[in-house]
């Protein structure tokens, strides 16, 4: 079913192998429809709490991730879910969080907006905008003190960009020279505030020249573009050059949380990015360039109705936390 | 005329009064404007006064709550929301170290009129960083004040009197009243900040609680009635500066204090009222130990039902009551 | 062998020797490597151990905190040093909302190893931005744990245990500390975290104080020994835990319990000692109400008698103490 | 005594007033004398707590300055003494808040890190590296809400350009055009860090551009070209076209503070930039320009120190203030 390559093929086509754009793919469904189920169950009263959903932006964080390997870390924002499904983590155990339950990546203590995968390398989603900036630059640096080799991929929001956070954390990995990559997935709004009402500056990329910094600004719901501006910047990392900024250009479908209404932008709007959406596109690119064909595509999307179906079975039989547990893991060691 | 409207809409309704009464006021806050707040309190006031007046800041806590306190000091009258009172932890610096200090590092020469408002509180599943009660933090502030109403007629006269205060007023609105509702007065009225409020009288044991640990303990107090156990409940409405007297009076009354309060128990607001009440002359009233029923020592877990665990609840009231006044505390 | 030294020079032996021992140590913080830190308690370490490992950030406090927080997440074992324990008011966020947090919100997935070190206090005429108290912030937060050495030797011991310490410690060191002399051994011993120390044994009254004003109570307790009144003397060492059994046991003894502190009186660490002995079995042997002597409730004013009037002086504690045992109070 | 002006000759000359560009000399030697009296009493014991000397950088505060009236607000750091000369205030007064006298600019309650003088238009120096940044931003909100007409002058130093209150004052700043100029003294260091090693890029004038606003870099010493940049973005500001970003590249000849042994400079880099002194400089332009001759700098100059003199025995004769006021102005009203 391969076929040979060829110059004008997408970076991805050419760089990247069928097996690798496949299992990116199937990631992107996954998160779709992780997404859809959470959102559903929501509806359905299985989840208290918010949740912010990404549905839309599916290829910046797959596209962001699959370069990476389970030593090199991320750090999550609000809205991680494809984050964390793009680095791998379980369903079940996602689910099992959100559910609340013992199961989940954090035992139930932490929810949608703190769902973290270690081994994968996933130091966690973040409550906190543009928190997790600063100790995305302390990971780089364990890494290039430790010698580990890892990179570093911060995700954060073109809202987040407006923190003091963001300034100073850009400006230590760069003096410092550390293996980290700040992603930024503009989705043009944080919250309902839209970049041209807070953000002084077109693209969020043009301040990595403030940092010395390459800053590149890419099609978000193009796989294949992200994919190669990230190679760029991991290799660029590695080699001990620094960090980069990539500003991922796409959109969030649904509102910001559950309360929103919408009041900021137009349907029109959204329906545009909805023609936009980024994992028919890429099915289409892998089945143009013979990487599957139209069956293996729907099978692949069967398939990850399955295993949602599955892992919110596996979180929903799972067992809720002790209440009497209540105050373990607040500390490592039991207090004297 | 007087009318039953929430919690939310009584603040709504003080701050539109200073919008009208004064050109002067601004609101500012993050998605404050068309969003109408993240809990719909400031909601359609933009329509009314524009986003020149109801302006939607950057997602930047420091810089804006430092644009707040400099327009303070220059002749606006600015109302900070803060989107969840935890985000109070990146403007810690303008907040204490500017807004409640530069009136008396400067000899008197500037006053800083400016009102913070802060959506606190557990109670909706958003977990450790959407839930803390971190209202001690600025208690222990010379150079501010610090509220929390607990009624919307509190919320809109306390509100009102906070705007009128020349000096900085920290609100911190429980996110869990906000739909509450009560009788508020059309039109302006005030409520004085720094006076406690009795919302039950009774003789057996004085109940201080904050926040919506009142309505917790009202709730409590019925049930202890029915055993004919008279609690006294009072509202501290005010943490900085605290109503004295009124506690003290209550204590020398009832011989008894309970304190209820949703914070961290450690170095929560009810460790100072027991403090001050065992420094006083109430304290020769006492004939039981001073309890305190505050939060858990662990941050605000997800789970629904660890996260009720996490903050006191009526039944734990009770209990504590109950043991005080059996003796078995 | 132990031999006199200053506190400062206690805290940096502690660092060398963790640097020493363990290639995953690093230091972070202001003007710490060729300055030595602004009270030079880095001083030479940049000799020692590089740029690399003694490491000058940018005046970056919330980044630098944060940069902290995640190297200490994945792998390192930073010891940070704030040039002022006020300029915690920019990191707040990172202290309180990451580093306290994380390993609850991950349900135990990770620890974070972080000390950070807080130069606090006022008597240095640095005023109001420069001078603060804030420990009681930090000790309000379940997650840390927060000290205060009072002599040389606690400085290197407790240092040593925070390091070992799989949670962040925070440790608020008084400027005015610093050039203190004591015998410290040399090499490596650990003081335990949540252990108070019985500074002076007494059988009148219970002073429980902490960081400088252990040594004010201290002479207090020499002056009032010579009327006849025997003050027992509590280090409390650390106020996040705290060593509830030794103060308890030691009220019990003397039936009275003067706290003496200089952060702000309202909700400094004495309203929790207070409160805590309160809701005891302590409280039945109380004789006498629980006083407290704490920070004025200003900020710390510039002028040199104005600073000294702002807190808690050895005659202040004097006459506190004398008041309540002959009745007064 | 005046003369012609010809293109050729420096921008002050052709754009002040024989009166301002005395009164700005005039001005200069006072902050090096009050600074120079201040130190004097230091190391005679009559001040406690520390301070920190701006001598070197007098042309960058009065050139900031000169061109603004007195509902001009000016916000200042830890090193404001020049700020506050600059801005019109009394000698008399400022050794008095030097010496904690009830007559001093804060009646003795904040000392030489908080000195004010609202009237003047100066809303106060700042304990707190960055403080004043966002407070400029609010104070330019003001007058643009309340229509005074009035600009904001912004002083901050090199080191503050790494804080996050940096970012988002000129971020917001930028999105609200406010009229207020960013005024960067970057004399190199912020304690003993270098720009090179904590800042990551070459001048902070490059950072404007990641906020949308004029950047521009200056010689500090040169009193003329430091005027010129402020006339020029003072005008930017009032005319409602928003802020700007202004370097003054300048040198403090003291150490950080009272406290420091030099250690991170060498004294050939001291003594190199001695040699650039800005008084003389600006004297021997005015003299050049026959705006004075060289008698007329002397007598200045003697008046300078008559000026001090007397500052200094009106504050040693100032009252102190009563214990009894420890928490007077805590508050503006007493507390119910
Ligand atoms: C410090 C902080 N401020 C505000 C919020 C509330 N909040 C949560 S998400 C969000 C918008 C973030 O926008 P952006 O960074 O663009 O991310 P997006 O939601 O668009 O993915 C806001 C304001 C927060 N969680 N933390
Ligand atoms: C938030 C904060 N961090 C650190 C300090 C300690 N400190 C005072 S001045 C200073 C250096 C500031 O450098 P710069 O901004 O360049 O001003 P300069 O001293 O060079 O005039 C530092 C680190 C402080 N006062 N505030
Ligand atoms: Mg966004
Ligand atoms: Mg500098």
């Amino acid at each position: 079913m391969t076929q040979m390559s060829d110059a004008n093929d997408p970076w991805a086509i050419r760089n990247l192998t069928p097996e690798t754009l496949r299992e990116s793919l199937r990631k992107m469904y996954l998160i779709r429809k992780f997404e859809e189920g959470a959102e559903d169950s929501y509806t359905r009263g299985l989840i208290h709490g918010t949740m912010h959903l990404s549905i839309g932006q599916e290829a910046s964080a797959v596209g962001a991730c699959v370069g990476l390997s389970d030593s090199d870390k991320i750090t999550s924002t609000h809205r991680g879910h494809g984050h964390c499904v793009a680095k791998g983590a379980d369903m079940g155990r996602m689910f099992a969080e959100f559910f609340g339950k013992e199961t989940g990546y954090c035992r139930g203590r932490g929810g949608s907006m703190h769902i973290a995968d270690v081994e994968k390398g996933n130091l966690g989603a973040n409550g906190i905008v543009g928190g997790g900036l600063p100790i995305a630059v302390g990971a780089a640096l364990s890494a290039k003190r430790l010698g580990t080799g890892a990179v570093t991929v911060c995700f954060f929001g073109d809202g987040a960009n407006n923190e003091g956070a963001f300034h100073e954390a850009l400006n230590m990995a760069s003096v410092w020279k550390l293996p980290v990559v700040f992603f930024c997935e503009n989705n043009r709004y944080g919250m309902s505030t839209s970049t041209e009402r807070s953000t002084s500056v077109k693209q969020i990329a043009d301040r990595a020249a403030g940092y010395s910094m390459p800053g590149v600004t890419v099609d978000g719901n193009d796989f294949s573009a992200v994919a190669e501006a990230m190679a760029t910047a991991t290799q660029r990392a590695k080699a001990g050059d620094g960090p980069s900024l990539i500003e991922s250009m796409t959109y969030r479908w649904r509102g910001h949380s559950k309360s929103d209404r919408n009041r900021y932008r137009t349907k029109e709007e959204i329906a545009d990015w909805m023609d936009r959406d980024p994992i028919p596109r890429m099915a289409e690119m892998l089945i143009a360039h013979g990487v599957m064909d139209a069956e293996g595509v729907t099978a692949m999307e069967n398939d990850a109705d399955q295993t949602i179906a599955q892992a919110i079975e596996f979180a929903t039989n799972s067992p809720a936390p002790n209440v009497a547990d209540l105050t373990r893991d607040v500390y490592t060691r039991p207090l004297i | 005329m007087s009318r039953e409207i929430s919690y939310a809409e009584a603040i709504r309704e003080a701050m539109d009064i200073a919008l009208s009464e004064d050109d002067r006021t601004i609101l500012m806050g993050e998605d404050i404007g068309v969003y109408g707040g993240a809990f719909q309190v400031t909601g359609d006031l933009i329509d009314k006064y524009g986003s020149d007046r109801v302006m939607d800041t950057p997602i930047s806590e420091l810089g804006g709550a430092g644009v707040a306190v400099g327009a303070a000091m220059t002749g606006l009258r600015p109302i900070f929301e803060f989107q969840f009172s935890d985000f109070a932890a990146l403007a810690m610096e303008q907040i204490v170290n500017q807004a409640a200090k530069v009136r008396y590092m400067l000899g008197g020469a500037v006053s800083i009129p400016l009102v913070m408002r802060f959506p606190a509180g557990s109670g909706t599943g958003a977990a450790a960083q959407h839930s803390q009660s971190l209202e001690a933090w600025l208690a222990h502030v010379p150079g501010l004040k610090v509220l929390q109403p607990t009624t919307p007629y509190d919320a809109k006269g306390l509100l009102l009197a906070a705007i009128d205060d020349p000096d900085p007023v920290m609100i911190f609105e429980h996110k869990l009243l906000y739909k509450m509702k009560g009788e508020v007065p059309e039109g302006r009225y005030t409520v004085p900040i720094g006076k406690a409020a009795v919302r039950r009288e009774g003789r057996d044991v004085s109940i201080v609680a904050t926040s919506i640990m009142v309505h917790k303990a009202l709730e409590a107090a019925k049930t202890l009635a029915e055993s004919g156990i008279d609690a006294e409940v009072i509202d501290l409405r005010c943490i900085r500066p605290i109503d004295r007297e009124t506690v003290l009076a209550s204590v020398r009354k009832t011989s008894r204090l309970v304190c209820v309060y949703e914070a961290v128990k450690t170095l929560g607001i009810g460790a100072e009222i027991s403090a001050m009440v065992a420094e006083s002359d109430a304290f020769d009233y006492l004939d039981a130990p001073v309890l305190r029923l505050g939060g858990a020592e662990s941050p605000i877990p997800y789970n629904p039902d660890l996260e009720k665990a996490a903050v006191p609840q009526v039944p734990d009231i009770i209990t504590a009551v109950r043991d005080l006044l059996e003796g078995r505390r």
